[in-house]
């Protein structure tokens, strides 16, 4: 190994490979399951911090599914202002950049957290969770594309640090939102946030879930998710993180093939808490075996 | 941790449940009563999530775990056709385990059914140190009475009861007009903790009991596993059962 | 058995119980493993019969992922005028009445079809596949919704058939297309087809499928679908038939308490050809069990 | 035909190939050469579909089915851990097989590794009926040479090599410089089929190849597994693999 270059830029994120979590399902610093240093991904990715305090959603909050999980977790949170003055400090010199997630309940909420962030220099880059399905229209933010437009537009004025917005795959045509994400100053677009479902407990006659539905993730959504990324990297000009589904090195290769230029691994990270190394190392002996020196030299080529 | 293990010994002790031990030693030598463990007896992502499974025993010597646990679905099943010398991922030892005062003179354990599992390494340390235990257990049959006998060894005094008509802690409401106890620690069954409960409000020993919830990451990360408690100033909160508990004060619950 | 009533009234068309197959994922007559009698089923559903002539999609035309599977059969078929002629003939006196799926490239082509079905009687019901990805967007019928009303109130003005209309999940939301299709005439809706997805071969660096990208189907997406039949159950008067991952007694169970009024059972009759048999089976021990006389006891339970 | 059917021997031959017996009266009795099962050695919905998997033997006076296979994935390998007495589930006997003429003289059964697997059968229910058969096996190794011994006691000329630079088909080519031959069949490589595909234009036999698709359901429903073939008039359709084959005449492939 070392001859080959995991190196990514993300719309001027920096990362020495592109392997992050995705947001919410690993909380690094407090809650480290200790197997691996921190400083081996290429970014760290925090659970999205909302405006205001949040204690989330009722029990229960989580069901297993075939290859997967439904989440209804609801964003507990701190709030932004309590994250900023006791959290970030503990980030500092992880050997890892940070990167933000914020999430609101209105377009405000969004532009007041990126003025009390304040472009803080311990933060990365800043990624916008318009997912949250307890909005207005009982949709995402990503699924209006109005809306989305306006959140997007008034981020960027408030911010000089990249900008990734993370897009719900609930939607007619991801080209739409990804694209309108891009012409209102995104610096990369993450695809996707978990899908709305649900399970329903038959002895009760009642959802399983406290919140009656959740979003679903896991392996057995990667074949949809990809599909979205393969088709907004058709149209994109700016990068695509991909984020559903990710297990091992081959999906991550998938993903880049598909076009994606970083991945965030999510809650196969709770079945596997090696899982992001493991894909780190497996794609570096990948390219060592077939002799690709950057991932550049694969990103995309599925496209046809 | 986070290890691949390897099973020692699977065996099944009376119908649909079985004793698990598994040889980890630096686990074993970490673990405190009343933790868990995740567990994952399979490859691939189906089922998906690891299963978690409290700490029965923990030795230190022998560099082992065991688990006892009950076959109820997909993961169980798969666990149970384990055998000796195969191995399976294990995450832990997890959570907050059962507060042991140091100076305690006496302490009562209440179990019922596969409940009963993470009482033993408790009653072993509180013996270690000179605590004296009592045993109140119970279940719905005789031989779902688990490790009474290890326990009785052990230098417990154990009461049990498999009669529906009887409930096991009225052994304990009866032994507490005339035995002082410091602390007494439950599992299995929401009745007991709450007949626990009002014992303890009666006589103030300290009241513990281990809440069970689903699981995923099982290290407080995913915030999947939230029970509601009373902060300290008896405000509602939701805590995670797998970090902040899976053990709780009585009186935190609501 | 025999107490609990299994028949179901499907916008106008009787059912003795609640199963029948998914479109082109069971082909009853021609392809019969031989397993049961067609009599046993509530319906039968035949593969979508195009408007004209097609050969389908190049190979590969499926690949398996976690749980389910990827098809882009691409509809090979011999078009509506053969089948009228030469095949319909076939299923007279199998036991169950016949859906026939009607699929096409335009609305015309829907429109065409009923005028050559002509409410011929042998056919017990149709229903309209508008989820055939390959027109003009690039997008299913169904999922834009100026289209899909212009297809149903024009099929809708040409058929006295009980009118089910198969929507697409790939929406931002189920609910819009599920009241347009009401609004328009249909007598219930199917909700759904599958979900656009892919897979990659990293070896190759090419899409395993040779269509790009096809639709999945399977137990790994039933509990998005089954959040779809949740949502649009809880806003329409007709009723929905649920398709979707169905796999068990358990999960038919789940559809009905969520609301849907019958089942389509899918590519899980690939997997265990007695699939359809053990479901009806098993709803009725589950009715005799909790003492539920008939579906309307449980139907839409789960709603809150 | 649908059936749990029960294991009676599957075990490696050579390293990543296993022979699997089953108890299959009549699936046994229904087999014809060049058939195949759609199998399934596991439970639940991880792997989702049953693999198709050529039917090596029938023998219906035991009633069984015997299988080759080798080892590639995660259905293959779910299959390799069954052992004696355990269950799985059987459709079949599927597709149109081998056709072998009543009052063929000499038949050539041509087959590289796997391959070689459907040939057994057709063999044998060709000699039984008077017909001469001559073998022609090729493989990466000695060892993946399957049932060379069992064609050659059964009667079968068999001709075979494991070396990369010798072409199996030339051996044939050989033997048709002086013998007549009715048909031949192949299976399992694209090269083998092209040359007997030659040796057929220049000789005149029937030629028959054995093809494999990725397959759903194994019955002409799902439409999933095709391959272009020239219709009557000359002009390229799809036709399935598991229906309408998985044999076909070679000149019928496009
Ligand atoms: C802290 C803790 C300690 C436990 N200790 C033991 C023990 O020592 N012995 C024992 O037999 N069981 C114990 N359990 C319960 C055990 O985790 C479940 O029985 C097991 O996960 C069931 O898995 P399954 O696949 O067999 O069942 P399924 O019903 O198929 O499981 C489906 C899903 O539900 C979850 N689940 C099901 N039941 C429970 C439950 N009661 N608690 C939490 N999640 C559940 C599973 O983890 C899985 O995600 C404990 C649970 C917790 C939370
Ligand atoms: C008609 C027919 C007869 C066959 N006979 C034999 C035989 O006698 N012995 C034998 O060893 N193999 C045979 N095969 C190939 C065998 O079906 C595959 O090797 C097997 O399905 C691989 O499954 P897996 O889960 O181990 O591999 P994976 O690669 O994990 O399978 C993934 C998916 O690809 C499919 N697949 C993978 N390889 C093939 C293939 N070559 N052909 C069709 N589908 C494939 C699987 O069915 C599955 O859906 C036959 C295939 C066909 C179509
Ligand atoms: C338990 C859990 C909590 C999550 N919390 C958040 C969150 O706070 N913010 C966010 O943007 N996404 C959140 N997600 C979504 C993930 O970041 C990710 O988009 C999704 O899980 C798909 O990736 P995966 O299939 O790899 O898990 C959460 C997912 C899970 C499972
Ligand atoms: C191989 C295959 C072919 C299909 N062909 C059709 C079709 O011709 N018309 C149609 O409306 N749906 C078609 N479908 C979709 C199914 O009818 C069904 O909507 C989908 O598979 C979801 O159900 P399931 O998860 O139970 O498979 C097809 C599905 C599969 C797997
Ligand atoms: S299981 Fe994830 S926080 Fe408790
Ligand atoms: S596998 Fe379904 S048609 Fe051949």
């Amino acid at each position: 190994m070392g001859n080959c270059d995991l190196r990514v830029n993300v719309g001027g994120f920096e990362m020495k490979n592109p392997i992050m979590p995705a947001s919410g399902a690993y909380d690094y610093f407090e809650y480290n399951a200790d197997v691996f240093p921190m400083s081996e991904l290429g970014a760290v990715m925090v659970k999205s911090v909302h405006r205001n305090p949040r204690p989330g959603n009722a029990a229960p909050r989580i069901t297993e599914v075939l290859g997967g999980m439904i989440n209804a977790v609801g964003i507990p949170s701190v709030g932004i202002e309590k994250f900023m003055a006791e959290q970030l400090q503990r980030f500092v010199g992880i050997g890892a950049p940070v990167v933000l997630s914020l999430s609101g309940n209105a377009p405000e909420h969004y532009f007041e957290s990126l003025e009390i962030v304040a472009d803080d220099e311990r933060v990365g880059a800043i990624e916008l969770n318009l997912s949250c399905p307890n909005v207005g229209t009982g949709l995402p933010f990503s699924s209006n594309t109005a809306l989305l437009k306006e959140v997007v537009s008034g981020a960027r004025s408030r911010t000089k640090l990249p900008l990734f917005i993370k897009l719900s795959p609930n939607v007619t045509d991801i080209r739409e939102t990804a694209l309108a994400a891009e012409a209102c100053g995104a610096d990369a677009v993450t695809i996707a946030n978990t899908y709305r479902a649900m399970t329903i407990d038959i002895n009760k006659g009642k959802p399983t879930l406290g919140n009656i539905s959740g979003g679903m993730s896991g392996p057995a959504i990667k074949p949809q998710t990809l599909f979205l990324v393969y088709q907004a990297c058709g149209v994109l000009k700016i990068p695509v993180i991909g984020c559903g589904g990710i297990a091992t090195w081959q999906d991550a290769v998938e993903y880049i093939m598909a076009g994606a230029t970083a991945l965030q691994v999510g809650c196969v990270n709770f079945t596997n808490p090696m899982a992001m190394v493991e894909i780190i190392r497996g794609l570096e002996a990948f390219m060592e075996k077939k002799g690709i020196r950057s991932l550049a030299e694969i990103r995309g080529i599925a496209q046809v | 941790m986070y290890q691949t293990v390897e099973v020692v010994e699977n065996v099944e002790i009376t119908p649909g449940f079985l004793r698990l031990v598994l040889q980890a030693k630096e686990m074993a030598a970490a673990s405190e009563p009343g933790q868990f463990m995740m567990l994952k007896a399979w490859e691939g992502n189906a089922p998906f999530l690891m299963r978690p499974i409290s700490i029965n025993y923990a030795d230190p010597v022998e560099g082992t775990l065991t688990f006892l646990y009950k076959v109820v679905g997909e993961g169980t099943k798969l666990m149970a056709a384990l055998r000796k010398g195969d191995s399976m991922q294990a995450l832990g030892p997890l959570g907050h385990g059962f507060p042991l005062e140091k100076g305690a003179r006496r302490i009562a354990v209440i179990g019922r059914g596969i409940g009963i599992a993470p009482l033993r390494l408790l009653a072993k340390r509180a013996l270690d140190q000179g605590t004296e235990v009592y045993a109140y257990l119970s279940a719905k049959e005789e031989a779902q009475i688990f490790d009474r006998e290890e326990l009785a060894k052990m230098g417990v005094t154990v009461r049990s009861t498999s009669d529906a008509n009887v409930n096991v802690t009225a052994f304990f409401a009866e032994d507490l007009k005339t035995l002082p106890f410091d602390a007494a620690y439950s599992c299995g069954s929401k009745r007991l903790m709450r007949e626990m409960h009002e014992l303890h409000l009666r006589y103030g020993f300290a009241s513990y009991v281990s809440l069970e919830e689903h699981m995923a990451c099982g290290i407080g990360a995913c915030k999947g596993c939230v029970c509601k408690t009373h902060d300290e100033n008896g405000s509602e909160q939701y805590e995670t059962v797998c970090k902040c508990g899976p053990v709780f004060p009585t009186e935190r619950i609501v």
